[in-house]
């Protein structure tokens, strides 16, 4: 065993991680990897580990943890067999060689890739190629509803703007107070101020007239001549003529 | 099956970046008769889509000269007109003639070069003589290409100023907004 | 004097800077049997210094492999790809699509962030979805570049590779350590 010796001098950084030195220990061994002796190999690994260690090598936690583990791969082979023992030291071992078998496959897929007619390296292209023209030809996509908008937007953007407000009944403030003083000349109790509306109006004239007697009330209640009381926000509000 | 030194020859002709005189191949091929490898080699490609030339003293691979439209492919691309253009042809076809301080005065921002040139290669309009003011600047007109892409007989078929403001192209797009708003409440 | 139709097919891929398909070519040259054109260029060329070659879809000419010896330039290529590389590689092609884990749990090492660079950057691997697992792992696959490279014309042609499939050796360890369980009573 002492003959594997120069396989130790290879410095550290020359191994991709265990797996790496695994597999070339087993080439060592110069048999096919289906045959191959584990426990052969686990004693190799670990003469290497503790060279490794006698040199003051600073070994990475990944070839300490595969040193541990095949250290205790190595004493249950060796042990006698427990049959319920778990996990199954041949399983483990197995497991091993298959992975082993498969780095070596890759590895060697890998050189009989690099091997291969390569471009650039045993087979070259054409070294100055006309090369081939697409001559671009722009087909404008617009339609005529494109063009009208287009003059249309223009027209709108740069043509003096109007504005026309259609005429809409309204109930002036004035009015508003008018009404409103008149009818409270006739009550003295809390009246609603929807009591103060037309009553057969168009909708749209009662919420301006709604806006205008509001404000009215405000105005009169300001000058002292009414008094306005609301219950809770929201709620119906209540006008009173003071007396 | 081809003479040995021939095929060498031939190889490195063809893999070479740039045309080869006999001392640069021989360089490569070693010792041989290359002028009659490149006499070989020019026979045999002769009539072929590809062949080898002499220029000067230089030797190279080409394609055939009477194949060069095969090598070039035209391609329709659909694009959208800019903005810019689709405004200017409008304003052409609206105004025409038209020079360009026409156009940039009604669209109220300057136009660039490549807006008129875009609907020049399109073919949708056309210079049409100069403007007897000071300056002389040039005007533009629709074409009859314009009037059959737009499907219209006549420039007079295109809606006028009314009809636009009818349709609702005249406001902006605010107001327009809101009158749709407002037609949807009365319809309840 | 060769066949015009031919002889156009010829002169597009000679002129063209990279490989071509079928559907590529017929753009330039129009209607036509381009693969009856192509079948007889590559015949015409059988045994020439350079001639046509097929990878997967694409077609391109390049020079016979036994010449390589007067061409090459750059004997060190080969060696500025990794270990690592041209494992990951290997890796990549036998079990595409293979995530990065997959690439580890094989080498037995972790990958350095550049190795799968180097094979993104030569464009020969590229990333392919990910996989529908925890984590959700990114996969990479090769590319047509890496047939081409490597004068494959298709995955098929890798290397012995049905050997290995056969052999259980692109399984992963679980299946083949089943199937060795199952049957390996009667091997020994």
């Amino acid at each position: 065993m002492d003959g594997d010796a120069p396989v130790f001098t290879i410095e550290l950084d020359g191994w991709e991680g265990p797996l790496d030195l695994l597999l070339a220990l087993a080439r060592t061994q110069k048999v096919d990897l289906r045959r191959i002796s584990i426990l052969a190999l686990v004693e190799q690994y670990l003469r290497w580990i503790d060279r490794a260690a006698a040199l003051r090598l600073e070994l990475a936690a990944d070839w300490l943890v595969m040193a541990a583990w095949l250290a205790y791969l190595k004493s249950a082979l060796l042990l006698p067999r427990e049959p319920d023992m778990d996990p199954d030291p041949e399983e483990m071992a197995l497991r091993l060689q298959l992975r082993l078998e498969r780095l070596d496959a890759m590895r060697e897929a890998g050189a009989r890739l690099m091997a291969r007619d390569r471009i650039g390296r045993d087979v070259f292209l054409r070294g100055d190629p006309e090369g081939l023209n697409i001559v671009r030809k722009a087909r404008w996509d617009a339609g005529l509803y494109d063009l009208i908008e287009a003059y249309g937007r223009v027209s709108a953007r740069t043509r003096p703007v109007l504005h026309v407000v259609a005429t809409r009944p309204v109930m002036t403030l004035d009015v508003a107070i008018e009404r409103v003083e008149a009818m409270l000349g006739t009550r003295i109790d809390w009246t609603s101020i929807a009591a103060f509306l037309p009553a057969d109006a168009d909708e749209r004239y009662r919420r301006s007239a709604l806006a205008s007697t509001f404000l009215a009330t405000l105005e009169l209640a300001r000058q002292g001549r009414v008094a306005i009381r609301q219950d809770a926000p929201f709620g119906p509000i209540d006008v009173r003529r003071i007396a | 099956m081809t003479d040995p030194f021939v095929r060498a020859v031939e190889a490195v002709l063809f893999a070479s970046e740039t045309p080869m005189t006999v001392p640069m191949i021989a360089a490569y091929v070693g010792d041989g008769d290359v002028r009659a490898a490149l006499a070989t080699i020019e026979a045999d490609h002769a009539g072929r889509g590809f062949g080898l030339v002499r220029r000067g003293e230089h030797w190279h691979f080409e394609t055939a000269p009477d194949l060069a439209h095969f090598l070039r492919r035209d391609r329709d691309e659909s694009r959208r007109l800019s903005r810019a253009a689709i405004e200017t042809l409008a304003i052409i076809a609206y105004h025409e003639p038209a020079t360009r301080a026409d156009i940039e005065s009604i669209r109220g921002v300057q136009i660039s070069k490549g807006t008129i040139d875009v609907l020049l290669a399109a073919g949708w309009v056309r210079p049409a003589g100069r403007r007897e003011v000071p300056g002389r600047p040039l005007q533009y007109t629709t074409t009859q290409a314009f009037l059959d892409h737009f499907g219209l007989n006549t420039r007079r078929d295109l809606p006028g100023i009314e009809d636009l403001r009818a349709a609702g192209l005249l406001d902006p797009i605010d107001d327009a907004f809101a009158s749709v708003l407002e037609s949807g409440d009365d319809s309840d």
